[in-house]
C-alpha cells in the first residue's frame, strides 16, 4: 500500500534520514521504531508530504505521490496525527473533530453527527463540548486520532500516541489501535514503548541515526544486537547474552 | 536631462541621506533580530527623539549635535522601560501580541505630541544648516556629511559594544539561543530591554544628526516607518551590515526617484522594493534563513 | 544538596511533572532514567528556574530554590547542560565558554578557559571558529566546558549521548567519569540505560511524570522490571 | 466562543434601527451613521484578521478601493449609484485576492504579512494622489443629488439604514462562519496551519477566499464612506486612520467573534465623542485614548469586549450560588 524508496533528507548538512526504505501491506500494523533523534519524525513527514525529501520517492496505492501537497494527500485517504498534539485551541472536542469530517462533507449537521460518533468510538464521547485545552495528555491523544479518523483515512501515521501516557492509559488506548485496523485501515506507527510494538505490529522497521538498521518480526527484531545497542547503549548487547547465559 | 554634476551631486546627497536613514534601520534591525518583534512604535520614537533635541536647542539654546549627549541616554532610558514594562508584560509573548502594543503605542505617543505640540513643524537653525562642503566641483550638504561620518562612528561603536562586552555577548547569544542563554545565568528580559534601549539610543544619534537640515511635526516618524522597515527587510531582518548597506541603497533609490519622478511619486519606488523583496526574498539580501 | 520534594509542574492545563522527589548528595552521580515523554527535561527546565514550578520545593545547599529565576540558579552552582546542547552557535566557541561564566567575576576567566582547553584539547584549537561550525560531538563538549565555566558544584547533564556516533559516545561516558573522579556531583539524565547505570552510584527512572523506581545502580541494572520498560523483553 | 443566535442578531440589528427613529440629532445620526461604516470596515478585518488571525495594517487598500469605485464611476461615468456600489464591492474583493494570491504564495505571515499590506496601501494611496484620472491630490466630489436612485437621501435616516443593512450582512456573514465548513477551516488554519493540512485542508484556496470575502466587506465600507460624504480624497481613502480604526475596533470589541466588531465601533467611537468632548478639542486626545484602550485590551482581555462581557456574565451567576 505504502512503499518509500531509499529517502533522503538532509538539514544544513546534516543528514537526518539516510537513503531509507520501507513498504507498508494493506491491512497491517507496520512499526518504526528508533532511540531519539533517529530520524522517524522526519521519515514520517516526507510521507505526508510536509516535507520534501532531497532524494527517493513515495508511493501509495501504486501511485507516485513524492510531489503531492499534504492536502492532496489526506484526500487520497492518508491521515497522520502529530507527535507534539496539535488541538486547534479555539474549537471544542467535537469541531475538532469535525475538521477532519468536513473533508468528506461539507454540511455541518452531518460532520457534528460524524465527529460525535468517532468521539464515543476514541473514547471522547463525554468531552465533546470541552475545550480542546481543558483535555489531559491522554485525552489529547485521543483527540489527534479521533481527527485523523474523521478524515475516513486507508492509512493512518500513528506519530507516537502513546508518549506521555500512563501504564493504564496505554492498556486504554492498545485496542483502539487494534479496532481502527480491524475497520479496515492501513496502520504505519512511530513508536517508543518496545511493549506495545511487540504487541500491535506484523512488522517493524529500525531507525537508528537517519538509516534503517534492521527489519522484520517485532520478536525477531528485538533480539537484533545493532537494534539494542542502539537502543541501551554501547556493549548492551553483550551484557544481555551474558546474563542470559548465567540464566 | 539633468547634468552628470546634478546627477552625481544627488545621488552623493541621498547616500549620505542613507546613512542617516541607515542608523534609523540599526536599531529596528537589532531589535527585531534579538526580540524577533518587529517594532512598530520605532517611527513614533523617533519623533520623541527629534523633539527631545528640538526642546534642547529651541528651549535651552544647545547644538543640536550636543544634544544628542544628552537626548541618547534619555531614549535609553525610555526603552529600557517600554521593552521591560509595557511591551513584554502587555503582549503576553505572542508575535500578534506585540505587533498591535507597539502599534497602539505609536498611536499613543503620536497624539500625545499632538496634544502637547500641536501640529505644526518645527526646525531648528544653526550657522551651519545650509553649509555646504565642496568635493572638487561637487557640493555637498554639510549636515549630511557629518551624519554619515557619524552614522560610521556609531555603527563602529555599536559593533565594539555587541562583540568586546559581556552584555553586547549576552545580546548576541540570546538572539540564536535564549533557553542556552537562560541556562548560563543571563537574565533575557533585561538582555530584551537593554536591545531595545540600545535601539532607542541610536534614534536619538538619528534624530540629532536629522535636526539640523529636517523638521519635526508629531507625524514625522511615521513618514520613516516604513522607509525603515524596507531598509530592515532589504537588508534582512536582524542583519546590521544588511541595515546598513541597506540604508545607503535606499537613499540613494530616494534621491534617483525623486530626481526622475517628483517628490510624490518617488516614495513608490521604496515601497515597491519593500513589496518586491518581501515577495522574493523575504530574508533580504543578507539575512539567513527565516 | 540537592533535595526535590512533590516537584509538580506543567505547560498550561498540562501538568507533565506529577510530584517528584529525589536526592543528589555531593560529590555523586545520579542518573535520572526513562523514555521518551515522561517528564525528564521538564524536570531538568524546573530545576533550573527556566519553567516554574506549581508545587513542591527544591533546596539546594539548604537554600529554597524553588521560586528563582535562573540566574540566581546559576549563582547558586546549580548548571544544567541542557538536551541538544543549546550553545551560541554565532558565537565563537571562546565567547561561549565567556558567557558561561557570565555570573562569576570576570577575575580568573582566561585562566579558567585555559583549564577547560586543557580537558578539551579540541575547543583550543577551535577557539575562534563559530560554535555552529563544530561537529556534534565537538558540541556536546563545549556545552559541558561552558557548563564548567560557571564554576558548578552539581551539574546536570540531559542527554550528553543523543545523537552522537557511537565512539563519541564512549568518549563522553569517559569524560563524565573523569569529571565525577574530580569530586564534582553530577545529575545524568539519559536514555542510555546500560552506560549510565555503569557510572551512576544511585538511580532513578521516570514514568510519566513520576518517579516509579529508585535504588543502587547496580541493582536497577539487573531489575527485570526495566527491561520491561525498555526492551519488552 | 461565543455563538449568538440568530435571533439575537436580529434585535441588535432591530434595536439600533430603532435608535435612528427616536429623533436623535442630525450630529447624533451623523456618527451613528461613521459608526456603521467603521463597523463594517472592522468586519471586514475580522475575517482575515480575527478568523485566519492574519493581522492586516492595510484595509485601507480595500476601503479605498470601494470609495474610489463609487467615486470615479458616478462622477466620470455616470455609472448608477447602486451599480456603482456593486462594483465596488466586487473590486474590493479582487483587489484582496491579487494581494492574497502574491502574499499567500510567498507564504507571509505573522509582522510580514501586517508590512506588506501597509506598503500596498500606501503605494494605492500615493498612486491615488498622483494620478488625475482618481483627482489627484484634489480629491473627487461626488454631486449631490437626492433620492433612492442616487443613494442620497434628504432624511439622513434612511442612508442610516442602508448602512445598518449592510453591517446586518456582515453580521450574517460571521454568524455563517461560525456554522459552516469553510468557517471552521478559518479557524483551523489560525490556531495550526499544518495539523488543518494535514485533515485535507486547501490552505492557500481557504486563504484566498477569506481575504476576498474580507476585502469585500471593507469595500462596501469604502463606498457608503463616499456616498455619506461625498467627498473623498487619496489621504481619506486610502490613508492610514481607517487601517487602524478597523482593526481598533474589531481587536478591542473582540476578534474573531461575530458581534466584536459591531460593538468595538460602537465603544470605540463613542469613547472618541466623548473624550473629544470633555478634552475640549485638544487634538489628538480621541485617539491617544484608543492607543491606551488597544494596549489595555491586548494586555488585559485578549479575546476582547465581548468575552471580556461573558466572563463577567458567566461569574455573576456563580457568585448567586455561592
Amino acid at each position: 500500500m505504502l512503499e518509500v524508496k531509499s529517502l533522503t533528507k538532509r538539514f544544513s548538512g546534516l543528514v537526518a534520514v539516510d537513503q531509507a526504505s520501507l513498504s507498508v501491506a494493506k491491512g497491517s500494523i507496520t512499526g518504526l521504531i528508533g532511540p531519539n533523534g533517529a530520524g522517524k519524525t522526519t521519515l514520517f513527514a516526507m510521507v505526508a508530504g510536509f516535507l520534501q525529501p532531497d532524494g527517493g520517492s513515495v508511493s501509495y496505492d501504486g501511485r507516485d505521490i513524492t510531489q503531492l501537497a499534504p492536502h492532496v494527500r489526506a484526500r487520497g485517504g492518508i491521515a497522520r496525527t502529530f507527535q507534539i498534539v496539535q488541538p486547534f485551541e479555539g474549537l471544542n472536542v467535537q469541531e475538532n473533530i469535525a475538521v477532519g469530517a468536513y473533508l468528506h462533507t461539507p454540511d455541518a449537521k452531518e460532520a457534528m453527527a460524524q465527529a460525535a460518533g468517532i468521539a464515543n468510538r476514541v473514547g471522547l464521547g463525554a468531552d465533546l463540548a470541552k475545550a480542546s485545552s481543558d483535555l489531559t495528555v491522554a485525552g489529547r491523544k485521543r483527540l489527534e486520532v479521533a481527527r485523523a479518523l474523521a478524515t475516513k483515512p486507508k492509512l493512518l501515521l500513528l506519530d507516537e500516541v502513546l508518549a506521555g501516557l500512563n501504564p493504564s492509559e496505554i492498556r486504554d488506548v492498545l485496542p483502539l489501535v487494534r479496532d481502527i485496523r480491524d475497520q479496515g485501515v492501513t496502520i504505519l506507527m512511530i513508536e517508543h514503548i518496545m511493549q506495545a510494538v511487540m504487541n500491535l505490529c506484523d512488522t517493524v522497521y529500525v531507525l537508528s541515526q537517519g538509516r534503517m538498521i534492521a527489519q522484520g518480526e517485532p520478536r525477531v527484531v528485538c533480539e537484533d544486537p545493532q537494534v539494542i545497542e542502539a537502543y541501551l547503549g554501547h556493549g548492551a548487547a553483550e551484557r544481555l547474552r551474558a546474563e542470559r547465559s548465567h540464566a | 536631462m539633468y547634468s552628470p554634476q546634478i546627477v552625481v551631486e544627488a545621488l552623493l546627497n541621498g547616500l549620505m541621506l542613507g546613512a542617516i536613514y541607515a542608523l534609523i534601520a540599526l536599531g529596528l534591525t537589532l531589535i527585531y533580530g534579538v526580540l524577533h518583534i518587529v517594532n512598530f512604535a520605532h517611527g513614533a520614537l523617533l519623533t520623541v527623539a527629534m523633539f527631545m533635541v528640538w526642546l534642547a536647542c529651541a528651549r535651552y539654546g544647545l547644538d543640536p549635535y550636543l544634544a544628542i549627549l544628552i537626548v541618547a541616554p534619555a531614549m535609553f532610558a525610555l526603552g529600557y522601560a517600554l521593552q521591560r514594562f509595557i511591551i513584554g508584560p502587555a503582549s503576553h509573548g505572542k508575535d500578534n501580541g506585540i505587533l498591535l502594543v507597539t502599534l497602539g503605542l505609536s498611536i499613543i505617543i503620536e497624539n500625545a505630541l499632538l496634544a502637547a505640540f500641536q501640529s505644526d513643524t518645527r526646525t531648528i537653525t544653526t550657522d551651519y544648516s545650509f553649509r555646504v562642503v565642496e568635493l572638487g566641483p561637487l557640493l555637498l550638504s554639510f549636515p549630511r556629511v557629518i551624519g554619515f561620518g557619524v552614522t560610521i562612528a556609531t555603527t563602529l561603536l555599536l559593533w565594539l559594544v555587541l562583540h568586546q562586552t559581556d552584555i553586547g555577548k549576552a545580546i548576541r547569544a540570546v538572539a540564536k539561543e535564549k533557553l542556552g542563554a537562560s541556562l548560563v545565568g543571563i537574565s533575557v528580559p533585561h538582555v530584551y530591554a537593554m536591545t531595545f534601549a540600545i535601539g532607542c539610543a541610536c534614534l536619538a544619534v538619528a534624530a540629532g544628526l536629522l535636526m539640523p537640515s529636517f523638521y519635526v511635526s508629531p507625524k514625522t516618524g511615521a513618514a520613516f516607518v516604513l522607509v525603515a522597515f524596507t531598509i530592515v527587510v532589504l537588508g534582512g531582518m536582524g542583519s546590521i551590515p544588511g541595515a546598513l548597506i541597506g540604508g545607503l541603497l535606499i537613499g540613494v533609490v530616494e534621491a534617483a526617484s525623486s530626481l526622475f519622478l517628483g517628490d510624490s511619486l518617488g516614495q513608490i519606488g521604496i515601497f515597491l522594493i519593500f513589496i518586491v523583496t518581501l515577495l522574493v526574498r523575504p530574508t533580504g539580501l543578507f539575512g539567513a534563513r527565516a | 544538596m540537592l533535595e526535590v520534594r512533590d516537584l509538580r509542574a506543567g505547560y498550561g492545563a498540562t501538568e507533565v511533572l506529577r510530584g517528584v522527589s529525589l536526592d543528589v548528595k555531593a560529590g555523586e552521580v545520579v542518573a535520572v532514567l526513562g523514555s521518551n515523554g515522561v517528564g525528564k527535561t521538564t524536570l531538568n527546565k524546573v530545576l533550573s528556574g527556566v519553567v516554574p514550578a506549581t508545587s513542591g520545593t527544591i533546596r539546594f545547599n539548604g537554600a529554597a530554590l524553588e521560586h528563582e529565576a535562573a540566574p540566581a540558579i546559576v549563582t547558586a552552582g546549580l548548571i544544567h547542560v541542557p538536551e541538544g546542547r543549546k550553545i551560541f552557535p554565532n558565537l565563537s566557541v571562546r565567547e561561549n565558554l565567556e558567557l558561561g561564566a557570565y555570573c562569576r567575576p570576570r577575575r580568573g576567566r582566561a585562566e579558567r578557559i585555559e583549564q577547560i582547553y586543557a580537558t578539551f584539547p579540541k575547543l583550543k584549537q577551535r577557539a575562534r571558529q563559530y560554535a555552529g561550525t563544530l561537529s556534534g560531538g565537538e558540541q556536546q563538549m563545549l556545552a559541558i566546558g561552558r557548563g564548567l565555566m560557571g564554576e558548578p558544584k552539581l551539574l546536570i547533564l540531559d542527554e550528553p549521548s543523543l545523537g552522537l556516533s557511537p565512539l563519541m559516545v564512549e568518549e563522553m561516558f569517559a569524560l563524565i567519569a573523569r569529571l565525577a573522579a574530580s569530586g564534582l556531583a553530577i545529575m545524568l539524565v539519559e536514555q542510555n540505560v546500560v552506560q549510565s547505570l555503569e557510572l551512576a552510584g544511585r538511580a532513578y527512572i521516570m514514568e510519566n511524570g513520576i518517579i516509579t523506581l529508585s535504588g543502587p545502580a547496580s541493582e536497577l541494572n539487573s531489575n527485570a522490571e526495566l527491561k520491561r520498560a525498555y526492551l519488552g523483553l | 466562543m461565543t455563538k449568538p443566535r440568530l435571533s439575537t442578531l436580529a434585535i441588535i440589528v432591530a434595536v439600533l434601527a430603532a435608535i435612528a427613529f427616536t429623533g436623535l440629532s442630525g450630529a447624533l445620526l451623523n456618527l451613528m451613521i461613521f459608526m456603521m461604516i467603521i463597523a463594517l470596515a472592522a468586519q471586514g478585518w475580522n475575517i482575515l484578521g480575527g478568523y485566519v488571525g492574519l493581522s492586516s495594517f492595510g484595509h485601507a487598500a480595500f476601503f479605498g478601493a470601494g470609495a474610489y469605485a463609487m467615486a470615479v464611476l458616478q462622477t466620470r461615468f455616470g455609472v448608477n449609484a447602486w451599480i456603482a456600489l456593486v462594483i465596488g464591492i466586487a473590486l474590493g474583493a479582487l483587489v484582496g485576492a491579487a494581494i492574497g494570491f502574491l502574499s499567500f504564495r510567498s507564504g507571509l505571515k505573522g509582522s510580514y504579512f501586517a508590512l506588506i499590506t501597509l506598503a500596498f496601501a500606501e503605494v494605492a494611496r500615493i498612486l491615488a494622489n498622483s494620478w488625475n484620472f482618481t483627482g489627484g491630490a484634489a480629491g473627487i466630489l461626488i454631486k449631490l443629488q437626492t433620492g433612492l436612485p442616487y443613494l442620497q437621501f434628504a432624511d439622513r435616516r434612511y442612508f442610516l439604514l442602508i448602512a445598518l443593512g449592510f453591517v446586518a450582512i456582515g453580521l450574517l456573514v460571521s454568524w455563517w462562519l461560525e456554522h459552516s465548513r469553510f468557517g471552521a477551516y478559518l479557524v483551523a488554519l489560525r490556531e495550526n496551519e499544518q495539523a488543518a493540512q494535514a485533515l485535507g485542508v486547501d490552505v492557500f484556496a481557504v486563504k484566498m477566499k477569506a481575504i476576498a470575502i474580507s476585502g469585500a466587506l471593507t469595500a462596501a465600507a469604502g463606498c457608503l464612506y463616499a456616498q455619506n460624504y461625498l467627498f473623498i480624497d487619496a489621504n481619506v481613502a486610502f490613508g492610514s486612520w481607517i487601517s487602524i480604526e478597523a482593526l481598533f475596533a474589531a481587536i478591542v470589541g473582540g476578534s474573531g467573534t461575530v458581534l466584536g466588531p459591531l460593538l468595538g465601533a460602537i465603544v470605540l467611537l463613542g469613547l472618541g465623542e466623548l473624550t473629544k468632548s470633555v478634552s475640549g478639542g485638544i487634538p489628538g486626545m480621541d485617539l491617544l485614548v484608543f492607543g491606551v484602550i488597544l494596549v489595555l485590551s491586548v494586555a488585559f482581555s485578549p479575546n476582547g469586549l465581548v468575552m471580556l462581557m461573558k466572563s463577567l456574565g458567566l461569574r455573576a451567576p456563580k457568585a448567586k450560588e455561592a
